[in-house]
Parts: C-alpha cells; sequence; structure tokens
C-alpha cells in the first residue's frame, strides 16, 4: 500500500488545465522528485494533494484512506507538512512563535489548547532544530526581519517541527547558499533513513539526481515520464519538455 | 399592472439617486482602494451649498449650480490632497476611521456653522400629477430619471472613450503598470477624486428637492449607496448603478407586497443573498486572487 | 515586583476613586468599564484574529436583551450573567460563517447588514424584545446581604469584571488559541499549511469576541437599567470599531485606552460646548494622519522615556 | 522637564475631568436642560432650547422666580437613549431645581427613572404613553400624550368625516409604534372598526410609493399619518404627485410650522391636531411666536412652546408651594388646574395635569390652507380636554 496515492488528479482554472488526470504515489521512505518546466502544475498539484485548492476530479488517499475534500489543515494534521513556492511565514511573530505554531494543533483538543501550555519537549524540539538550521541566534528577531535564505531555513524547520511522515517541499533549495544546501541534503537523507518519505519539487538538477530515487516529470499538468534518474536523464519526452521539441 | 408600474417608477427614481452616489464608492474603489464613509456628506454639503448659493444669496440658478459643482470640487480635491494621500498606506480600516471622522466634522459642522433644521428645496421640475390609464406619475420622477441616466451614460461614455478615461482604466487595473505606460497617476487619482465630488454635487442638486436638504441625510444616503455597490458589483461603473436600481426596487417592492416593517432589512437580505451566490456583485467582474 | 506594585497602585486608585466622583462622572466610568469589556472582544477578533467585525452592537444588544428579559423572568443575575455571553458567542459563531469565505470590506459589509437586521427584529418583534420603546425597571444584582443596586457599589462590580475581562483577555492572547488567531489573520495560507485549523479559529474568534461583547450587553442593561433598539446600532459597532483602532488595534491596552478616549472624550470636550463633537470627529482623524498604530503607541514611548530618566539619575 | 510636563498634564487633565462637579450654590434656580441638541432630533431640540431661552429671559426681566433668577445649562443627548442617561446624570450633578427635556420617548423612558430618585421635576415633550404608566412622581408632559391625543383626534376624523377605510402610515419607533398601538385599540373598542392597512416607515425614508400604492389599491378615503416633520412633508408631496384624493390627518408633528414650510403646496388640506399653534385664538401662544418670527424670521414649530412652557412649569410649581421643596412641588403639580391667571404667561390656555403628570389641554384642530407662498394651519375647532375641569366643555368651531 503507497503511503499517498492520487488518482486522476485534475485540476481546472477555468478554461486552463492546470493538472490533467495525474496517477502518482509514493512508498514509504522513499524520496521522489517531481520536476517539470515552469508552469507545468507542479505546485498546483501539491496544493490539490494537501487541499489548498478543491481538485477539479481525482481522490487522493493517505496511508489507505481517503482523503479527498477532507479541510487542508485536517490534511496536514494527519502527518502531511508542507512548505509552500513562496515561503509562507508569520512575519509579524517571532521565529520562536513561528516554530511552535507549527506544532501547536497536532495534539490535544480545541480546548485543551486554551489551558495548556506548550510542551517542553515541543520547545526543546525547536531549539535543536533552529540549532541545526544555524538560526537559533535569531529566535526572537521576527520573522520579516529575516533575510530570504533564512525565511527559506524556518519555512523548512517549521515543517519538520510536528514530525510529518511524508513531507512535501516547494523548491526547498532555491535561494539558499551552497553551504546550506549541502546540508539541507544531508538532512534529508539522515531523516529519510530514519523513514520519513519526502516529495520534492526541485529545479536544481543535482540536488534532483542525487537525492532522489524516483522523479516524476511533469508537463502542461500531464505525467510524461516516471523512473530512476538516469532513466530520466536521457528519456527523450523530457528532453524535448524543457528543452522544446523545435530545438 | 398598474400599481407594479407605478411602484416601478417609485423604485427606479429612488434606486437611480442611490446608484449616482455608488458610482463615487466605485471609482474611488477602483482607483485608489477608498472606501469612503462620508460619500453621503459629500452630498449633503453641495446640498446646502446650493441652498446658500441661489436661496440665501439668490444667485440664479445656472451659476449658482456652476458654483456648487466647482465648490464640490475643491472639496474632493482637499480630500485627496489632505487626507487619503496620507492615510493609504495605512490599509483600509485607517480609511474607514478617518473617513467617518470626516463624515462628523462634516455632518457637525454643517449643523452649528448653519442650523439642524431641515431646508425646504425647490423642485427642479413640476410635481404635478400626470395621469395615464391608472397610473399616475410626475414630471420630476420622469425628469430625474432621464436626466441622472444621461449623466450616467456620458460619464460611462467619457470612461470608455476618451484617453483620459481610458487612463483612469489603466490605473484601476494597476498602478505600476499605469505608471509604465507613461500615465502620471496622481494626477489621474486626483482627477477621479474631483470627479467623484463633482458627481455627488450633482446627484445633491436631484435628491435635495426629494430628501430636503438636512444636515444628517448623509449617512442615511452613504450607506444605501454603499450596500448598493456592493449588491452591484464593486469594480464596476455599470455595477453600481445595476446595485443602486436593485436596492431602490428591492426596497420599494418588499414594502408594497411583503411587509413594511422590515424595509430595510431587506436589503440586508438581498445583500446576504447576492454575496452568497456571487461575491463579485451582479455585474462585478471577478477579481484575481492574490 | 515592581509590576505588581504599580498594578496594585492603579486598582486601589480605581476602587478608592467613586469616593471623589460625583454621581455623573461615577456612571462615565462605569460606563468606560463596560464598553472596554466589549472592546476587549473586539480586538479579539478584528485586532487579533483579523476578522473584521462590524456587528459587535448585535452580540453586545443579545447580551443585554438576555439580562433584561430574564431579569424579568425572575431568573438570577449571576446564572443570567453567563448565558448573556453564551448567547453573544453563539451568535457570533453563526455570524462567523462566512468570514469563511469572505474578508475585509465584504466582511464588513455584511457583519454591517448582520446589524441592521438584529435592530430591525429589536424594533419589530415587540412580543418578545419590547418594541422600539424597549424593556425598563431593570434590576441590579445582590449577593446575600451585599447588593450592587446604588450605582456606587455597582461601579465595583463592573471593575472586576473590567478586571478579569482585561485578564482573561490575556490569557487568550498569550494561550495557544491567541496565538493561533494572530496565525489565522497575519497568514492563512500558512496556518492551514501548518495544521491550524482556519474553521475553527474563525469561528472561535467571533465566539470569543462576541462572548466579551454578550458579557459586557448583560453588564450593561443593569447600568442602565434600561435598553433599547436605539443602544444596538450599527452606530455603536462603528464606535467600538473606532475605540480599537484609536486605541491599538492588537494590543491587550489598545481597547481600553479607545474606550477611554471613545467614552470620556465627548464628555470631557463637552467644555466646547455645541462644537465637541466636531472636536472629536476631527480628533479621529488626526489620529488617524499621525498616530496609525492606535495612541498605545503614546504609552510606550512613555514607557520607554520614564525609565531612561530614572536610570540617569540613579 | 519630562516630569514636569506629565505633571502638569496630568493635573490639567483632572481639572478639565472635574471641573463639572457642582458649583457653590448659587441663588439662582437652576434648570437643566436635557435635549436632542445633535442626532436624529436636533432640529426639534433647537426649537425647544430657543423656547427654553426665551422664556428665561422673560422671567429673569421680569424679576425671576420668587426673586431668584433662572439659570439654565444645556446638556446633548445626542438623541439616544443611552447617552440621555449620562447627560441626565451630568445635569444632575449640577444640582439643578428642575429638568428640561427630553424629546424623545426612548430617551425619557431610559432616564426618568433617574428624576424620580433625585426627587427633580422633569418637564419632558415625550408623547408615548408608557411613560406614564411608569409610576414616576416627578414627570411632567409638556404635550398632550398619544392615549389622549389619538382618540380625540380619531373622535373628529369619524364622526365628522366618516371615512369607510382608514389606513395608518408610521415611523417604525417608540413614538410611531406608540401611536399606531393606541389607534387600533381606540378603533377597536370605540368606533368597532379596524384599520384596513398599517405600514411602518422607516425614518429619512424618502419613496413612499410602496406605501401609497396599497393605499390606492384598498380604496382608502382616511390616511393616519405618524411621522416626523421632515417625513411628514415628503408624504404629502408624495401624495399629491400620485394625485391621491383622500382625508389626510395627523398628529400635531404633522401640521407643525417645519413640517408646512417643506410641505408647502402640498400639506393643503391636512388636518391635525395641536395644542400649540402660533395662529390659534390663545393670547400666549400668539404672543411668543410674534417674538419668534420677529427674531428668526419664520413662525415657530411647537416644540418651541413646549420649551417654553417647560421653564414655565417650574416657574409655576414654585410659586404655588411658595418655596424651593421639591417634594412639596411635586405634590402640588399634580391634580392641578393651571389657568392663565395663576400663570399670566403660560401657553395653551387652561392647563390640567393630572396625577401622573400627564397634561391635559384644549386642543386645536387645524386644517392647513395655502395662499400661494406659505401654508399656514387654518383653526377649525377647539375640542376640549378628555380629563379634568374643562372636559364636560363643548367643542369650539371656529369654521365648518
Amino acid at each position: 500500500m503507497p503511503l499517498l496515492e492520487t488518482q486522476k488528479m485534475t485540476k481546472d482554472f477555468y478554461k486552463l488545465r492546470a493538472v490533467n488526470q495525474l496517477d502518482f504515489h509514493v512508498e514509504k521512505g522513499e524520496i521522489v522528485a517531481v520536476i517539470g518546466p515552469n508552469g507545468s502544475g507542479k505546485s498546483t498539484f501539491f496544493n490539490c494533494i494537501t487541499h489548498i485548492y478543491s481538485a477539479t476530479a481525482g481522490r487522493v488517499f493517505y496511508q489507505g484512506r481517503d482523503v479527498t475534500g477532507l479541510p487542508a489543515d485536517k490534511i496536514i494534521r494527519q502527518g502531511i507538512g508542507r512548505t509552500f513556492q513562496l515561503i509562507q511565514l508569520f512575519l509579524e511573530m517571532t521565529v520562536f512563535e513561528n516554530m511552535l505554531l507549527s506544532v501547536q494543533e497536532h495534539r490535544g483538543s480545541l480546548l485543551s489548547r486554551l489551558f495548556t501550555k506548550d510542551d517542553s519537549e515541543d520547545i526543546e524540539r525547536a531549539h535543536e532544530i533552529l540549532e541545526f538550521l544555524h538560526i537559533s541566534h535569531l529566535k526572537d528577531e521576527l520573522a520579516g526581519n529575516l533575510s530570504y535564505g533564512q525565511q527559506k531555513l524556518l519555512d523548512f524547520g517549521m515543517v519538520l517541527m510536528p514530525r510529518p511522515e511524508l513531507v512535501l517541499l516547494d523548491e526547498p533549495t532555491s535561494g539558499v547558499e551552497m553551504e546550506m544546501r549541502e546540508r539541507l541534503m544531508d538532512h534529508i537523507r539522515e531523516l529519510n533513513k530514519q523513514g520519513q518519505t519526502f516529495v520534492v519539487i526541485e529545479h536544481n538538477m543535482d540536488v534532483v539526481m542525487n537525492l532522489c530515487e524516483r522523479i516524476v516529470v511533469l508537463d502542461y499538468g500531464e505525467k510524461i515520464a516516471e523512473g530512476r534518474p538516469e532513466e530520466i536523464q536521457t528519456n527523450q519526452r523530457v528532453i524535448d519538455a524543457y528543452f522544446g521539441v523545435e530545438e | 399592472m398598474a400599481d407594479f408600474i407605478q411602484l416601478l417608477i417609485g423604485g427606479v427614481s429612488m434606486g437611480i439617486l442611490y446608484g449616482v452616489v455608488a458610482i463615487g464608492f466605485v471609482l474611488l474603489w477602483q482607483t485608489s482602494q477608498t472606501i469612503n464613509f462620508a460619500q453621503g456628506e459629500f452630498v449633503m454639503v453641495p446640498m446646502f451649498l446650493m441652498v446658500a448659493l441661489h436661496i440665501v444669496l439668490k444667485i440664479p440658478f445656472w451659476p449658482a449650480f456652476i458654483l456648487m459643482l466647482v465648490g464640490s470640487a475643491i472639496l474632493g480635491y482637499l480630500f485627496e490632497r489632505l487626507m487619503v494621500r496620507k492615510l493609504l498606506p495605512g490599509g483600509v480600516l485607517v480609511i474607514v476611521i478617518a473617513t467617518l471622522g470626516l463624515s462628523g466634522f462634516l455632518r457637525y459642522g454643517i449643523q452649528i456653522a448653519w442650523t439642524p433644521q431641515t431646508l425646504f428645496f425647490p423642485p427642479l421640475f413640476s410635481t404635478e400629477p400626470i395621469r395615464l390609464s391608472g397610473i399616475t406619475f410626475s414630471p420630476e420622477d420622469i425628469w430625474n430619471i432621464v436626466f441622472i441616466s444621461v449623466i450616467i451614460v456620458v460619464l460611462h461614455l467619457c470612461i470608455k472613450r476618451t484617453k483620459l478615461g481610458m487612463a483612469m482604466q489603466a490605473v484601476a487595473q494597476g498602478r505600476e503598470t499605469a505608471e509604465l505606460m507613461g500615465i502620471n497617476v496622481r494626477h489621474i487619482i486626483i482627477l477621479v477624486f474631483v470627479l467623484n465630488s463633482v458627481l455627488a454635487g450633482t446627484a445633491a442638486l436631484f435628491a435635495a428637492p426629494i430628501f430636503f436638504v438636512r444636515y444628517d441625510i448623509g449617512i442615511f444616503l452613504g450607506v444605501k449607496a454603499f450596500v448598493a455597490a456592493i449588491i452591484g458589483g464593486f469594480n464596476q461603473i455599470r455595477g453600481a448603478l445595476v446595485g443602486g436600481l436593485t436596492v431602490g426596487l428591492a426596497e420599494t417592492f418588499a414594502a408594497a407586497y411583503i411587509t413594511t416593517a422590515y424595509r430595510d432589512a431587506f436589503v440586508m437580505i438581498l445583500l446576504f443573498i447576492v454575496l452568497l451566490i456571487k461575491p463579485e456583485g451582479m455585474v462585478g467582474i471577478k477579481e484575481e486572487a492574490y | 515586583m515592581k509590576r505588581w506594585l504599580f498594578w496594585g497602585v492603579v486598582i486601589a486608585i480605581l476602587c478608592a476613586l467613586p469616593r471623589f466622583l460625583g454621581d455623573y462622572t461615577l456612571y462615565v466610568v462605569s460606563l468606560t468599564y463596560v464598553y472596554t469589556i466589549v472592546a476587549i472582544g473586539l480586538n479579539l477578533t478584528l485586532g487579533y484574529a483579523n476578522q473584521v467585525s462590524l456587528c459587535h452592537a448585535s452580540f453586545f444588544g443579545i447580551g443585554a436583551y438576555t439580562m433584561a428579559l430574564l431579569l424579568a423572568q425572575g431568573w438570577s443575575f449571576w446564572l443570567i450573567l453567563p448565558l448573556s455571553g453564551i448567547f453573544g458567542g453563539l451568535f457570533g459563531a453563526v455570524v462567523g460563517f462566512p468570514a469563511l469565505k469572505w474578508k475585509d470590506h465584504y466582511l464588513a459589509l455584511i457583519t454591517i447588514a448582520v446589524n441592521i437586521i438584529t435592530f430591525f427584529v429589536m424594533v419589530q418583534e415587540s412580543w418578545l424584545t419590547g418594541g422600539p420603546t424597549g424593556v425598563s425597571g431593570i434590576s441590579r444584582p445582590s449577593i446575600g446581604s451585599l447588593s450592587f443596586a446604588s450605582d456606587f457599589n455597582y461601579y465595583y462590580l463592573l471593575l472586576v469584571f473590567c478586571i478579569l475581562a482585561i485578564l482573561a483577555s490575556i490569557w487568550i492572547v498569550n494561550s495557544k488559541w491567541g496565538r493561533a488567531f494572530r496565525a489565522i489573520g497575519l497568514n492563512e495560507l500558512a496556518a492551514r499549511g501548518h495544521g491550524i485549523s482556519s474553521f475553527n479559529y474563525k469561528l472561535l474568534a467571533f465566539a470569543v469576541g462576541a462572548f466579551f461583547a454578550g458579557v459586557g450587553g448583560g453588564l450593561f442593561a443593569p447600568l442602565l437599567r434600561y435598553i433599547a433598539p436605539d443602544a444596538f446600532t450599527f452606530f455603536i459597532s462603528l464606535e467600538f470599531l473606532i475605540m480599537i483602532v484609536i486605541g491599538g488595534m492588537g494590543r491587550i491596552e489598545g481597547p481600553i485606552i479607545g474606550a477611554i478616549i471613545v467614552v470620556m472624550g465627548p464628555e470631557v470636550l463637552r467644555m466646547a460646548e455645541a462644537a465637541y463633537l466636531i472636536v472629536y470627529s476631527l480628533m479621529l482623524i488626526l489620529v488617524m494622519l499621525f498616530m496609525r498604530e492606535g495612541l498605545v503607541i503614546v504609552l510606550d514611548r512613555l514607557r520607554k522615556a520614564i525609565p531612561a530618566r530614572v536610570g540617569s539619575r540613579e | 522637564m519630562l516630569r514636569k510636563t506629565l505633571v502638569s498634564i496630568s493635573i490639567l487633565s483632572l481639572l478639565i475631568f472635574f471641573s463639572s462637579a457642582p458649583a457653590i450654590a448659587a441663588e439662582a434656580v437652576k434648570i437643566g436642560v436635557v435635549i436632542e441638541m445633535t442626532g436624529a432630533a436636533a432640529s426639534l431640540g433647537d426649537y425647544w432650547t430657543k423656547g427654553v431661552k426665551f422664556a428665561t429671559k422673560e422671567i429673569n426681566d421680569a424679576g425671576g422666580i420668587l426673586g431668584r433668577p433662572v439659570e439654565y445649562k444645556i446638556f446633548d443627548t445626542q438623541s439616544k437613549p443611552p447617552i440621555s442617561v449620562s447627560a441626565v446624570k451630568k445635569a444632575l450633578a449640577w444640582g439643578p431645581f428642575a429638568l428640561s427635556g427630553p424629546i424623545y420617548s426612548s430617551s425619557t423612558l431610559a432616564n426618568m427613572f433617574l428624576s424620580q430618585e433625585a426627587k427633580t421635576p422633569q418637564n419632558v415633550g415625550s408623547e408615548n404613553w408608557r411613560i406614564s404608566t411608569k409610576g414616576s412622581k416627578y414627570i411632567w408632559r409638556c404635550s398632550t400624550q398619544q392615549g389622549f391625543e389619538v382618540p380625540k383626534l380619531l373622535n373628529f376624523i369619524m364622526s365628522e368625516k366618516k371615512p369607510k377605510a382608514m389606513a395608518m402610515l408610521h415611523v417604525n419607533n417608540d413614538y410611531g409604534i406608540g401611536a399606531m398601538e393606541t389607534t387600533k385599540k381606540v378603533l377597536k373598542e370605540k368606533w368597532n372598526t379596524e384599520l384596513v392597512a398599517v405600514m411602518a416607515t422607516e425614518q429619512k425614508q424618502a419613496d413612499y410609493s410602496a406605501e401609497l400604492t396599497t393605499v390606492r389599491r384598498k380604496n382608502v378615503d382616511a390616511l393616519f399619518i405618524y411621522f416626523l416633520e421632515e417625513e411628514a412633508a415628503i408624504v404629502y408631496r408624495q401624495i399629491r404627485k400620485m394625485g391621491l384624493k383622500l382625508v389626510v390627518f395627523g398628529p400635531n408633528s404633522s401640521i407643525s410650522e417645519d413640517s408646512l414650510r417643506l410641505g408647502k403646496a402640498a400639506a393643503e388640506g391636512v388636518y391635525g391636531m395641536s395644542g400649540f399653534e402660533y395662529n390659534a385664538p390663545e393670547p400666549n401662544c400668539a404672543r411668543i411666536s410674534k417674538w419668534f418670527k420677529k427674531q428668526y424670521k419664520e413662525w415657530p414649530d411647537n416644540e418651541f412652546m413646549k420649551g417654553y412652557n417647560s421653564i414655565y412649569l417650574v416657574k409655576t410649581g414654585i410659586e404655588q408651594t411658595g418655596g424651593f421643596d421639591k417634594v412639596k412641588y411635586s405634590q402640588k403639580m399634580h391634580d392641578i388646574f393651571i389657568t392663565p391667571k395663576m400663570q399670566k404667561n403660560i401657553c395653551g390656555g387652561n392647563l390640567y395635569y393630572d396625577d401622573v403628570g400627564d397634561l391635559h389641554l384644549w386642543d386645536y384642530l387645524v386644517q392647513v390652507k395655502w395662499d400661494g407662498t406659505h401654508a399656514k394651519p387654518g383653526i377649525v375647532a377647539a375640542l376640549p380636554p378628555l380629563k379634568g375641569p374643562d372636559s364636560n366643555k363643548k367643542t369650539i368651531w371656529y369654521e365648518k
């Protein structure tokens, strides 16, 4: 049973079809890359999985359960973590508040959240993650005052906070400097070894080729290829899609 | 049937007044994201201006009317220059509060400086009834509808056809793009504010004989026009007009056929329905999500 | 420690205040407490969760009518007061539903519509609400032999509830709820992306804000001893809005400062006789022009300035 | 420096805030005028205060009340009940002998218990019947309450005009709804008939085609309108514009100067009733109206007379008790028949105050006349009060 599976996922924006009949699956413990030219529907696909957009058609299964149509926050709380292409942070809150916010809804009842304070375990974990990402000295800074790269790291850190089983990362390394990129990749591999599953949208082919075991290529919302990195590198349809047929 | 047409005339003659005031909301919203809660006062002040010029100072009608429009224009200009320009960066709520303050300032200003009493303004057209097979109406109703329609059509054509109108549209589409096109956005915005208050001044002329000239009429007109603008569509001049007519007709027909007691509440229920089914308004265009 | 001392002194002054106030000023201060409670509610809804509500006067009114009508049925004040809050809160949750779909000026308008409709119900359904003449002869509560019937005693009751409301709002703001409210208000997409339910927290923001307003209403009715629909119009909602914007949105002190300015401002300005409303309107404009974050920033500056001076002397 | 400024600012603000505290008791008879200076009823409040002003001047010029001058101070209610409560509190803190106003019934209902507790006479311009049921011994009305006004008016219309179908338009507030309730009751109990249509309308409503179409559809031949001044004038215009031929009648607001000034020719033929008319055959109303006309270049609204009377009532009460005891004043001023002989300047002729402070006086039935430039109330008859010594007198007809 795949960890996440979509069947015939379709999304129309007015008359434009952004995602077309997409069948997709991730097994537990995999690192899968979703690649494709700009506008090929990668981010829209992520947004349909997590119900930020309502899909026009198709179904989503997580751990074998049909989660189609569940509210976005509920899907997230099933154990899926995700980042957005444009970094989404709470800019007028401190880095540390951001970290704690990302985990607070994952445990306890609604009412208990009025009366209980943050778990010491969560606070510790937030410290650890910030430490690892080299931004712990900024923990009391407003998120809006961080540089782009730092915000990107914070975003990544927030996704890790609730220990999601499946992590959807939308361009995790863009705008991150070389050294940190390596660290990030190492960390993803490390987490993967511990059993976490990753789906990554990525433009940087180095990252894709080094990190991922399986690659799915989208073009105009359709899956045009799927396979191991070396298979994809030589796939003619992929090359056409990226560089244009006429060339 | 006679009753129906009678109600139609009543509803339309009110609705078109709401509509013309609502156009001001639309103009300001489009070009500068301003919600002007003092819009009603922009009608009230010219009313008093007209009384002052025409009745108190006994200036003949047309010169008085022109002077009144000039006065309105100055009001609009100062509004943009002294308030909106500084407030815009603060967001919608800041503008809402400040224009509420402005509304109070103008209202109580008129009351203290002049009078809390309601003043008479002579009808522009004859009010003698004309009978036509069971329907009775007065030239006042008909001429009001005709004249305001003409003004709106002219305005619409100006915006769609003239160079200046095109520039206004461009600013409404997006400031940066308009600037890149070589349009002086500042000037266009000032122009729109002046246009808004001149339009309100014109509405004041038609409204004065019907509502009479009272210092607190602005709240009433402002709220009605605001609702009309939302119902019709906040991003379309046409929308404001359709909204105004809808509000006018809904009020009249609900009062005639359902109950008068909830007259104003019906309009609000209508507002709910429109927002539920078509949040962008009846003829509004869906704004891009961003 | 120092902070406790400071607040102790403030509360002591507030407790001693009635001895020095005339009947009228006492009433104005009492009214300020009531409005503070409502403004705190609006501050949670709008200031923190960024959900525009222009119908807080409706919630306020529902609380007040609950109190007035059930008191007339012989119920106990102490039982009705929580009910006032709960009824207000439930209605608030219902009003919150449109907020799931709309925001900003659309939501503002919808809530205005709600306010206008509830006003009409208060006026029209006289079998329930007493119609436009309202309900009079509302009694004040007592505990055992301690009666709050006099303005003097009722002042203390209001003071206690006002302090409770402030403490409650501090609690909520610092709880996970408060953080979630701010999250929803700042960036709904990010909030949903981290599992924060916009459904739950938007409705909660309305319900909690309306709960405060309802409690405020429940305290308002016995203060005035008379209520009528006129006290709950859309313009009263605007006054609440003005309170928190002038005071400072999304700040604990905001609604307190705002209520003081809005309730006492006109009364103090009455010095200027007829012109006082003009001066008041002008003040609104000026604050928006030059102090957009609200008067709370004056307080912030003072806070910064005073310790600095004390420090320099030591 | 900063501290100094802070201290001085706080002292200053304290001073401003507390300067409203009771002043040192002066000789003057203080009257707190709690009135609608702003808001929806501002124009009425304006007339009222002009009446207060004139009465005060007149009394002071004539040597005051028992030798003491009258002093008044205005407290604005903003036409809002909650504000009226604070206004009355503020007025009472000033230490007045009596209060004058407010006009809006909802405001009076909100604040009347304060004057009752403070045992301070309050002379109000409100007409809603509920005020009399609250048991206050410190409320006096300056106009006929609806419970007496409506039956009187209906008496005339039903017996003289004999309408086949009567409809009522009323403003959707305490004023209009109170009258509507009374009308329904009186028609049912006394005339065994019903209104064919009752329609509530909004304040500031400008289009009545819906209501008037219904009126036309139901073949209504007598229309009872219970509106504030401006709306009454707007309805007259629309009735005329729709060419409806029917008997239109209403309370004093519908024929008051403000309605006529705005309604102009359209108001012609409207019947109304008022205890205070500037051209009534009653010398005091005529006298002060002439003064008003000279002063302000127009005829006064009847709120002017009511405001004027609110001060003279205080004078009467004090003179009748011979001192400044408010409790004695209250006892004396109930079940009292005030004649011009007793108080020569008071308006309205013989005034009878019953045991709940309701005013009973001769009301003038008027029909509006149009002389080409002005609409004027033409006095048709004087109707005797329903209670008091004059209640058994006959209607006096001036024209028929």
